[in-house]
This record gives C-alpha cells, structure tokens and sequence, in this order.
C-alpha cells in the first residue's frame, strides 16, 4: 500500500506570525493513504494543512507535487492541482440554498442562467454520497445546525475529484453515524489513490483508519510512523511531551438537591416536549443524533431563543422561574457555553484578556464602572492559565488563536462567572487530548464543589467516561435517561433513533 | 366626473397653484404667508394650493412639482423658479395645456425663453439693481481703494449671481478692491467659516457683502470672535426679521427689503387678471428698498 | 423535519404573496388615502405624471440595491448624476457634439466615476461609504468646474429621449421597468446573481470558494456608474436643460427605497422589484402631498414617519412570512 | 507557553506613536502647505479661530464616534441640531425663557430626538441609518414649523456661553476638549466602554454572555441626543440667532471625521482623540482653502481627495502599526 515516490512532500516548511508557528516541517503523503496529523491545539495542524491548501503563504520550504515543484499562491491554485481541503471553521453562506452554497465555484448554467433541476439533482448527488438523505438542497444554510452544516461542507469538497484530500477535523460536531458514514467515503477515495490528510483530537478514529501518524508538537514535526507501530499512550506522549493521567479523578458521587428541572419544554419542531432534572455535584450528559434538538433545548431553557411552552424550577423552588433572556439565566446562576465560537461566543478581534473577563468585569472595577486593568489582566492570567490557553500574550487578539484555544478561552470565561448550572454544549469541539482530559476534570471538579453540569456532547464515548447520567434526545424528546452502569452504547443508539421510528 | 371639473373659464372657482423655491427660507416663507392671507381675504374668487420645494437645489423636485399641478389640472401657476433655465420647458409644457403660467421672484431666462418661443409676464424684484443699492449705500461709508469681500450665495443660484454682479457694480463703480468672494451657501453656519477665514487672511479688510441675511448673521458671528466689529462693516440682503436687531444695534449696515409679502401676492393677481381678461399684462418690476441703519 | 421544503427555483413568483403583498397594501393605501382627501388626485394623468417622473429614481434605486446586496453603499449617486447631466449638457451646448456622441460621453462619465469608487475601495479594502462620501464631493465639484456653476440649457435637441412615449408612457418609463425586470431576474436566477449574495453575506466564504469577489464588486460599481448616468440623461432630456446641482439628495432617497423595500443595509438581502414600490411609495407621497398643498415642514414629517413606518412594517411582514412557513 | 505578558494598562498613551502619528502627520502637512501658500494662515488667529468654530463639530462627531463603536449610526444628527436650535430660539425670544430654562428645554428637546431613535431602531431591531434617515426629515420638519421658518435673532442674552474665553480660548471649546478626553477614558477604560466595543463587535455574543444590549445602545443614542443639544447650544450662543436650517450636512462631516480618526464603520473599532484629529483636519482644510481664496469646485474636489487619501493613509498606517508590533 505504502510504496511508490511520494504524491506530496513538503520540505523544511517554516512559517511565522507573531511568534514560529512551523518549524522546518518535513514529511510527505504517499498515493492511497490516510495520513493522519496529531498534535495539541495551536501546535500547527491547521496552518500546515492551509499553506499545502494554498490557503497562507509559507515563509519557507519547499513542496513537491507528484515530482513538480508545487508552490499554489490561492485556493484555487491549488484546487486547479488537485489539492483540496475542508476547512476546520465553518464556511458556508447563510442567505444561500444549501445546493447554491454546495457548487457555489461551479454553478450549472445556460449562459449564466442557472439550471435549477441541475442544481439541485448534482446537490442531491452530493449529499446522497455522504448519507445525507434528508437535507433538502432548497432550504436556507442558515436554517441548519452546526453539524449538518459541517456535514455539507465536507460533502462540497468530497464531490469533486482530487489527489490530495485535507480533512481539518472533519468530526468535530459529527454524531457516530455520520462519522460511519464519512469513513466509508474515506475508504472509498483511498481505494481510489487519493492521498489523504487527516487531522483530528479524537484518537480512536485515528486509529481505526490512519496508515501513519504525524506528529507535531509546538510546530515541529516530531516523528512520522506507521500507525500499526504506535499506541495510544505513544501517539499521546509524543504529542504533550509528557505523561498524561489517563483516568478522570472523581469524587465518589453523592448527588445533592435538584439544581434545576425543567418540565415540558417546547420550541418548534426542534424542541417538542423536554422534562429532565439535574443535581448539584452531578455531570449531566446530553446525548443524540444531529438534529436531536439538544442544542435548541439548551438555547431555550437559557433563554436565547423564546421557548413556546413549558417550566423551569431552580433548586427545589416551588414556583417555575421566569427566563425570558441570557441575561435573567445568568442572574439566576445559568450558564451557557454555546457550541457556535465564533459565531455566538467570542468577541474575536478583541483581546483575549478581554474576552475572558467580559461577564465579571464588574467585580474588576472601582466605583464608576473603571476597569482597574492590572487586576483585570492579572485575573485574565489565571484563568487563561488554568486553562492553559496558548498564546503570545493575552493582548493577543482571539482570532489568532488556533480553534481549540478560542474554546478554551470561552470556557474560561464562563468559569470566571463562576454560576451554578453549567450547561456545556459541545464542550470539547476541537480541543486536544491532553487538554480534553484537563477538561473533563475541570468539569468533574465543578461537580465536586456542588454545581450542576450539564454536558451536551456528540462524542459517545466522552459523555460515558465522564457523566453521572446521559439523557438521550430524539426527535425533540427526551427518549431516556440513564444512569453510570446502566447504559451501554447500543443501548443509547437505540434510544437516540427510537423516536425518528416511530414517526 | 372627478378628474374634469376645471378646465379654464368653467363656473368653479379658479384654482392657483403657487410653485415655490425653497420654504426652508424665510423670505419665500414670507412670500408664501403673504399669499395664503391674500386668498382668506379674497376666498371667493380662487383656491390657492402652496408648493414648494426643500431648498434651491433641488430643482428636479421643483420641475416634478409643476408637472404634478399640470396633472391637478389646476387653471393658474405662479412659479418662483429655482432655476432660470431649468424650468422653462416645464412650464412651456404647462402653457400648451392651457394653464396661465406667471412668473415671479426669479426672471427666467431671457435667451431660453426665446428659443422656446415663450412668453410668460415677470413680477418681482430686480435682484441686482438692488444689491447695487445697497452696495451704493455702503460704499459711501468706505474710501476709495478700501478692501471689501462678497459672500456669495449658492453657486448656480441665479438671484445670488445677481447680487453678486450687484454688489460688484457698486464697489467697482466707487473704486474698492474686492479681495474674495466666496460662496456661503446661504446658511448662517456655512458662511462663518469661511468669513473668519477671509478676516485673517486679508486684516485690513473694511466691509463684507453678504447676498443675504443669514449669512451676514455668520459674518457678524465672525467679526464678534475676530474682535473686529468696529473694523469692518457688514451689508445683507432680504431684510428678515433676525437682522432688524442687528440693523438696530449697527452690526449690520444695511439690507434690501424685497416686500416679500407683496411678491406672490402681485404673481397671483396678475394671473387672476390673466384668466379674466386672456391679456398678457407687462412685466413688472417690485420695489427694492434699502434699509439701514436708523 | 424538513421545515423549510420551498423550492429555491423561481423566487420570483413563488415569494410574491408574503413578499409584496405588505408594498401592495401600503401603496394601495397612500392611494387611497390621497384620493379621499384631494378632488384630483385619483386620475389617470396623476398616474402617468408618476410614471413619468421616476424612471431616474428607479434606475438609481436599482443600482443602489445591488450594492447594498453586495453589503456596499455609493453615496456619491446623486453627485454622479449631476456630473453626467452636466457633461450631457455641456457636450451638446458648448462642444456642439450630436447627440448620440454627447450620451455615449456621458455614459462614460458614469462608468469613470463608478471605477473610480469601484477600484479605490476594492483595491485599498477602504469601506465604500467612505470612498463614496469623498466621490460626493468631488463629483459636485466637476459638475460645476464643467457648467462654471451654471445652468446648461440644450433644448428640444434632447427631447426625443423622454419625450417619446408608447401609449402615454415615456421610453424612459418602460426602459425602467425592462431593467428592473431584468435586474430582478439577474439577482436571483443568474449565477452572478448569486454570488452578489453570496458576497453580501460573507465575502471571506466566497473568497475561500475560489471565487474572487473583487471583479465581481467592481462590476457592481461599473453597473451603478452606468446606471446613474442613463438617469442622467433620461432627466437631463426631461428637463431640457443640465443643472449642476442636479441629484442632490438622491443617495439618500435611493437607499431609503431600496430599505423600505426590504433590502438589508447589511448585504444579502434585497431585490429590485420591492426597491420599484419603494419609489413608488415615495414618489406617491410626495406627489400626493404636493395635491394637498401640505406645509413643508408637515411634508417632512409625514415624509419622515412614512420611511420608519415602513421599515416596521417590512419587520411584521418578516416575521408574519417567517410564522406562515413554519406553520 | 505565554512568552509576554504586556500590560493593557494606560491604552490613552500607550498607543500614542502608532495611534496618533500618522494623524499628526496628516494634519501638520495641510498646515505647513496652507501656511507656505497664504500670507496670514500661519498666525496665531487662525488656530484661534479654529479652535472657536470646531466645538460643535467635535461634540457630534464624538457622538458619531460612539455610534459607529456599537455599529450604529445617526444621520438625524444635523437635522435634530437644527432642531435643538430652533427650540433655544424659539424659547428665548418668543416664549421669554430665562436663559438656563431655555437650555435645559434644548437639552430635554435633543434627548427625545435620540430617544426616539433609539427606542424605534432598538425595540424593533431596525438598522439606526434608516430610522435616523426618518428622523432627518422629521426633526427638520420639527424645526422649521417651531420657528415658522423664520431665524431668531436672540442678540447677546446668549453670548455669555460661546462668548466667555479662558485664555483666548472660549469656554465651549475647552468644554469639548474635556468632553472628548473624558469619552475617550469612558471608552477605553470603563466597563461602559468595553461594553460599548462589545457590541460593535459582536452583540449576539454579548446577549448569550447574559448582558442585554439594547439599554446600552439606547443609552448611547440619548447620548447623541445630549451631545448634539449642547452643540445647538453652543452654535446658538455663538451665531446669536437660530436659524432652522442650521447643522444641514453635519452628519456626513461627522462621520467622515470619526472615518479619518480610524473608526470602523463595521462597529467595534473606533476612539475619540483620533476623531478629534479628523475634525481638526477637515477644519483646517476648510479655513486654509477659505483662506486661498479657492473656487468652490476646487474646495470640493480638494475635499473629496483629502477624505480619500486620509483613509488610505490610515489602512497603511494599521499595516505598519501590525509590522511594528511583530518586530
Ligand atoms: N493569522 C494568525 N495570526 C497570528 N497567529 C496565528 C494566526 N493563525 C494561527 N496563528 C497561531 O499559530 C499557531 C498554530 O495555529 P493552528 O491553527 O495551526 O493550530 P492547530 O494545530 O490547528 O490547533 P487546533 O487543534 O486548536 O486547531 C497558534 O498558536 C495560533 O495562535
Ligand atoms: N432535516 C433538517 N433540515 C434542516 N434543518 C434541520 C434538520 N434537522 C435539524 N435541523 C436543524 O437543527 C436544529 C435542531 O437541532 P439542534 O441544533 O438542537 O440539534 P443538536 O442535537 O444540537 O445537533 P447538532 O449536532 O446539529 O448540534 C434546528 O435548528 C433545525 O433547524
Ligand atoms: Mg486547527
Ligand atoms: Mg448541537
């Protein structure tokens, strides 16, 4: 399989923004393989995979392209060579159909008139290739959730043929299915000789489908080996530099009083009918399919959105309370880290001092509402480095940050707030494995000291290694609940697709 | 049997539309309130219907507006055009469909209204007979060869390019060195600057000549912050009613009255005779007078 | 699941109902309004002397749609139109050139000026509101350098341009609606249309698509310089005459019709045929108050208060549609 | 991993060089050209004078600035001058108001223009520039049917406010210069501040950070709506009349001054002391070519240039600023 000269080989490859982001990267992809990138968040995966993209200029090096010097001065360059990438941020165009944002660079025309029933059978055929069935390619982008939006970028790059393929965590909001799906296309591109690079943060799909592993710690490449000869431990020792523990350290459970319940919840389609309660001291896991409606949920008990019906109890209070915006979640001790950054979370151009201290800034300052900015930048600090978030400076700009590091500024920002009812959509969407496990115990810290923490999560596996219960989400309800012991992975699949049966 | 009422000579009482340039400004406020007192006075012989446009840019509006009163099918027009070109086919247009058209306050074009073989009856000031008046009456107070500068209205306003010549003809005529002439834009707020400009520039400056009186306004704003009231004496034009204070208190030396109120009034019976009578009365000239200080 | 199964086929028709009812009835209801309160204002001349008076408007306002779609803006419209119908007038009273020469000049004035905005704001990434602002002086400023501030009058030479009619519209009236059909049917069929929307909605996706959305924003400025400059001609040859100061304010009423028709000041949003009631909202307004011989400053008001009443308006219709497809 | 660790203390002067340089610069060329040009420019008058006819443009364009900081705008901001005026008159010389009665009646009449604003584009999510443009017109029309069209000549009861001078400086233009200094520390140092840049930036973020955004950007508005009163105050009391028509044309001077200063029109970028400089150099570059004598299409052209080429020298300025900082 691996044999034969390197489709692409990249040489000393050196770029610098602020500080060295690659530091004389070397390696190559071979015809017919997935290469799978491993490394901590802001260690470079995405800035390599832009420059071979033809997304950002190297500083330095050279690349090869099928034995051709191979230097693309744009996306299209190197589209044109047969280079194509997914993009880890989101991409798409709101006000567009999903058939016109999906053929965007090469819509079907007549002299420049558009061919409709071509659009939309070429867009069928794209979406029917990644499973997506049920997607109608004349809805609006912006009336999909994040996932299926994720799920139709990466099925506009798969429709077209290419050599090179370039996954930027591709999985990062995907449910098991999808994935299933996705690596079944893989499959197929490889069998066809395509030379694929994968990135990702979860390792069990590094293993399953990666030939050789990358890699790369704070911009160097620190070793390329075929993923039979590495284990888990290795690929993650080489990534963080050091050990890492392995088990989430938790207190033995001892759930306390009801933080919060909600009965009969309601918004739309997406949110039919959702009763569920969380303690004090316990980890609440939401589990389900993409357009389960958990993140609706969510954004309707915290007030973002006007829910239809329904009731909302905080702490074993007789009389529902009333939340009507963020702002009355928030004085009562809610908090919503929402599963769209960019969009709904950070202020990205702004520092990352100020980004992290924005909800208490408050407590920061003297009478008049005057930031005292040495206390601020120094509370900035702490939780930054609680976090260890990585960065220059904490002056730096969040839109520099690589995507697991902008996580990690929203969650400590939250954490600063220090509220009661933690809710945690899609917590750990882009972050790395040393710091997804300092996030687990982060949040199994949180519980300890008495706060409710709900989990909503597309990874099965991280929601049963870290929750006290999981409820499933169906169709806009709430299938079942279950409890540490109590569940098992087939279990859960079965609930999360009981309520589309019966439909 | 809505739309036909009205055609010129029917037993209804006639209908003059009144087109103005700019009810932003006092004087054509005047104009107007004058007009609108006439036909309460005179309610049994005409309806009045008042028209005007933002200011005297907006010339495109000005000629929209007397087609819509064509449409209105109204029996007299009484135009204060904003334009002394502009308006001529318009109101050509206006002629061919049987209404009386008057023209006041601003005389259209000699040379276009001949090419358009038109003829319409003038009533209204002489612009730049008055502005000599007052340019007259202020020279008498400088020496000859003293420096003076022209506020100059709008550009493209062709009352303010008669007062303009005006003033230039006085000041020629008694030998002054005019050292600039800048255009103020009408407005009080427009005109300071550039007059404070000019006061530093040229020190010995003696008088300035504003084309009207909200900018003279600015002007004495200027020389106030200058701290040369005593040095330089100011003239307007319009004579409304801010700058009789100042008339009073000698920061302004003089203005032209244009018996704004008697202008539409003039138009109007001149176009109520016109319907009567199917004559084409004679141009006419209104009387400028210039008021000075007491 | 599928909430929103419209086909994206024909947004023409098939949005009609939700998309223009809400213009139809506010128009509907000035109209009706205005012919109860004046004795001649329900009659067909009224309606021609609109149709008449427009067609510059409707050319401007079509123009500044598709910018706005493109989320930029020309403040510089108004300026341009009075730059181009002064270089009409002077080509035909001072350079004596005929006028098919005089109207292919002023065509280029247009296009010279949109360039200039197109490439200095597309080059120097400089917000086109600015870049515009700037034009909006310095047209002016030409289109008085090029009279010497005065009036420019040509005569029945240009007349045969708006003076043509068909059935007692003008040419320039039916050249409007032909290009307000097409722009309408180039914004959401063609696929420059889409990518205008595109680009409106996020121009850093559609660079990262492959797509180069500078010559594509160019093209609009291109587009709008063309446009306002056959708005020039078509009012200089109304007007018989060129004014310097023509189109002042023009920029202004542009974009409020093109925002009470629903276009978004943000980009992405919009169409060309809302943008047409849009003029057709304002120029019965104002036709209809000139019939009352309201007082200027009650013109202002009620000018004023009907702009924000129908940008609420267009609000309820948003949400009323959005409720009518989820239901 | 955290190499540095600047402070964010004192950004006033910290960002002096890179902030305010280019400005400077821009605005010393224009001096050193007029004062080569003209006899008496370089004189200790003229910057007198400036400095006593800037007040009232510094305080709009302050508001401006704020403004654009939440990704708002206000175009009423000329018309609601006019209209403060008209009321400042109006109470003095026909109601016979003692003078402090007639200024907080002016005050009360601005923040109800910026509460309207505020509440209709606030409550009903409409972009501010078209419920601002209804606003232009009304306030206008406001002004005028106050003051029946009519300039009210207040004489000297008012002069004690523009009229008393510290130094040869009046009172309103130090009042500015503390106002805009204070505006600045507010924006740059205060929670108010931060929340302000907050929501020009991204206010949807700001409401799922559970702070609600419309009191903020309502009580920037009312902030306009004070500010652009204490301006009418100021040009009243220096003018000594009002005049109905006063302010046409400030809301574009204003915000092409916060556009020169380097503000964002996108929101989430901007700050007074730059807004400052963009004042200063449109009012230098009015009086230096008032003071040529300069024919008014070369003003405008000069003028239109000057707005573009002070952009473009920003964007550099920022490319430069961002090359200083990497190395
Ligand atoms: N435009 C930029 N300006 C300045 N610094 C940048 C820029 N883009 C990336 N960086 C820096 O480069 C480093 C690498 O970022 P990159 O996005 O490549 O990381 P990554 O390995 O993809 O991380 P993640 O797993 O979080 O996506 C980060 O420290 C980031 O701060
Ligand atoms: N078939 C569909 N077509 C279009 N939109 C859908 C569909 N299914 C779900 N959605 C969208 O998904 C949202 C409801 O799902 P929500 O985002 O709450 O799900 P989720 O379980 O959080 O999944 P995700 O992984 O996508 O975040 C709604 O906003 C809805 O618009
Ligand atoms: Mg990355
Ligand atoms: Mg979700």
């Amino acid at each position: 399989m691996n044999s034969g000269t390197p489709l692409l080989a990249i040489d000393r490859l050196c770029k610098a923004y602020a500080g060295p982001v690659l530091d004389g990267i070397a390696f190559d992809l071979l015809a017919g393989e997935v290469h799978a990138l491993v490394g901590e968040n802001g260690a470079g995966k995405s800035t390599l995979s832009k420059i071979v993209a033809g997304l950002v200029q190297p500083d330095e090096g050279t690349m090869t392209l099928r034995g051709q010097p191979y230097a693309p001065h744009n996306k299209n360059g190197a589209e044109r060579q047969g280079v194509r990438m997914v993009m880890q941020e989101l991409n798409l165009i709101g006000n567009l159909t999903v058939a016109e944002s999906v053929l965007l660079g090469n819509l079907p025309h007549r002299w420049g008139w558009i061919d409709w029933r071509e659009l939309r059978d070429r867009a069928r055929g794209i979406f029917e290739r990644v499973g997506l069935t049920d997607i109608d390619p004349g809805c609006f982008v912006k009336s999909l959730g994040v996932g299926r939006q994720q799920l139709v970028e990466i099925a506009a790059v798969l429709a077209r043929p290419c050599d090179v393929l370039i996954l930027d965590e591709p999985t990062a909001a995907l449910t098991a299915p999808e994935i299933e799906r996705l690596f079944v296309e893989i499959a197929k591109l490889k069998a066809a000789g395509t030379a694929i690079l994968y990135i990702s943060h979860r390792m069990e799909e590094i293993q399953r489908i990666s030939d050789r592993i990358s890699v790369l710690r704070d911009g160097r490449l620190i070793a390329t080996r075929p993923a039979a000869e590495l284990s888990l431990d290795e690929i993650v020792r080489m990534m963080v530099g050091r050990e890492l523990g392995e088990a989430i350290h938790r207190e033995s459970v001892t759930a306390g009083p009801v933080a919060l319940r909600v009965e009969g919840l309601r918004r739309g389609d997406a949110v039919r009918d959702v009763s569920f309660e969380t303690r004090r001291g316990e980890i609440l896991g939401f589990a389900g399919l993409m357009g389960s409606g958990r993140t609706e949920t969510m954004r309707a008990l915290f007030g973002a959105d006007r829910a239809d019906g329904g009731e909302i109890f905080l702490c074993d209070e007789e009389k529902p309370v009333r939340i009507r915006s963020p702002r009355d979640a928030v004085r009562r001790g809610i908090a919503l880290l929402t599963e769209n950054r960019k969009e709904e979370g950070l202020l990205l151009p702004l520092p990352i001092r100020a980004n992290i201290t924005f909800l208490c800034l408050g407590q920061l300052s003297r009478a008049g509402g005057w930031i005292r900015a040495a206390t601020e930048l120094a509370e900035a600090t702490r939780w930054g480095n609680a976090l260890s978030v990585r960065c220059h400076s904490y002056e730096q700009r969040v839109d520099e940050l690589s995507g697991g590091n902008q996580q990690k500024v929203m969650i400590a920002k939250w954490l600063f707030r220090n509220c009661d009812v933690l809710i945690f959509d899609e917590p750990t969407r882009g972050i790395d494995v040393g710091a997804k496990f300092e996030i687990y115990q982060l949040l199994a810290d949180l519980a300890a000291q008495g706060k409710a923490v709900i989990v909503v999560s597309s990874d099965l596996k991280e929601l049963m290694a870290l929750c006290d219960r999981i409820a499933v989400m169906s169709a806009g309800r709430v299938a079942a609940t279950f409890r540490r012991g109590e569940w098992t992975q087939d279990k859960i699949m079965t609930a999360a697709l009981s309520g589309y049966l019966n439909q | 049997q809505r739309n036909d009422n009205s055609q010129s000579g029917t037993p209804g009482k006639p209908r003059v539309a009144l087109v103005m340039k700019s009810l932003a400004n006092e004087f054509f406020l005047t104009m107007e309130s004058g007009a609108r007192a006439h036909q309460k006075a005179h309610a049994a012989e005409y309806e009045l219907l008042v028209n005007g446009i933002k200011d005297e840019l907006d010339v495109s509006r000005q000629i929209d507006l007397v087609e819509q009163m064509i449409a209105q099918k109204v029996n007299a027009i009484v135009i204060a055009p904003a334009d002394s070109k502009a308006l001529v086919p318009v109101c050509k247009k206006a002629q061919q469909a049987g209404i009386v058209v008057v023209n006041i306050d601003n005389k259209f074009d000699d040379a276009v209204l001949g090419d358009s073989g038109l003829k319409l009856p003038f009533v209204g000031p002489d612009n730049r007979k008055g502005a000599r008046a007052v340019g007259d009456l202020l020279a008498k107070k400088l020496k000859t060869g003293d420096q003076v500068a022209i506020v100059e209205g709008a550009p493209n306003a062709f009352n303010g390019l008669q007062r303009k010549a005006g003033f230039e003809d006085a000041m020629k005529a008694a030998g002054m060195n005019i050292v600039g002439s800048q255009s103020g834009y009408w407005e009080t707020d427009k005109a300071n600057p550039v007059v404070a400009a000019m006061l530093t520039e040229h020190p010995g400056l003696k008088a300035l000549l504003c084309a009207n009186d909200n900018m003279a306004l600015g002007a004495v704003a200027a020389l106030r912050a200058a701290g040369k009231q005593e040095q330089v004496l100011v003239v307007g034009y319009d004579g409304i009613g801010a700058v009789r204070q100042l008339l009073k208190e000698g920061n302004v030396l003089a203005t032209a009255d244009q018996h704004a109120d008697q202008l539409a009034v003039f138009g109007i019976e001149y176009a109520l005779e016109m319907l009567k009578t199917k004559s084409a009365p004679a141009d006419r000239n209104t009387p400028v007078d210039v008021v000075s200080t007491p | 699941m599928n909430r929103t199964a419209n086909s994206s086929a024909r947004p023409l028709l098939r949005s009609f109902p939700t998309e223009y009812l809400g213009l139809t009835l506010a128009l509907s209801a000035l109209v009706g309004v205005f012919s109860l309160i004046t004795d001649h204002f329900f009659s067909v001349t009224t309606f021609r002397t609109i149709a008449n008076q427009i067609p510059s408007a409707v050319l401007v306002a079509t123009a500044m749609t598709y910018l706005l779609v493109i989320a930029e803006i020309d403040l510089s419209v108004g300026s341009v139109l009075g730059f181009c119908s002064a270089v009409l007038g002077v080509a035909m009273t001072q350079w004596h050139w005929p006028l098919p020469l005089a109207v292919i000049g002023t065509i280029a004035a247009g296009l010279l000026c949109g360039a200039f905005n197109g490439l200095v704001s597309v080059h120097w990434r400089l917000p086109s509101f600015i870049v515009t602002l700037g034009m909006l002086e310095m047209a002016r400023g030409a289109a008085h350098a090029v009279t010497r501030s005065q009036t420019q009058y040509i005569g029945s030479s240009v007349e045969a341009i708006a003076g043509t009619s068909i059935c007692g519209l003008s040419l320039p009236f039916l050249l409007a609606m032909v290009i307000v059909v097409a722009a309408q049917l180039v914004l959401t069929r063609t696929v420059f249309g889409r990518y205008l929307v595109a680009i409106g909605t996020n121009a850093e996706a559609v660079r990262l698509s492959g797509i180069d959305p500078r010559p594509i924003k160019l093209a609009v400025f291109l587009l709008t310089g063309l446009l306002v400059a056959l708005a020039a001609i078509i009012d200089t040859s109304r007007f018989q005459s060129a004014n310097p100061n023509a189109g002042t304010g023009f920029e202004l009423q542009a974009i409020a019709a093109a925002v009470i028709g629903g276009t978004s000041l943000m980009g992405g949003r919009g169409s060309v045929v809302p943008t047409l009631f849009g003029v057709l909202i304002t120029a019965v307004l104002n036709t209809g108050l000139a019939a009352v011989g309201a007082r200027d400053e009650t013109k202002r008001l009620i000018t004023g208060l009907v702009i924000i009443a129908a940008v609420i308006l267009d609000q309820y219709r948003h949400r009323l549609g959005a409720k009518w497809k989820n239901s």
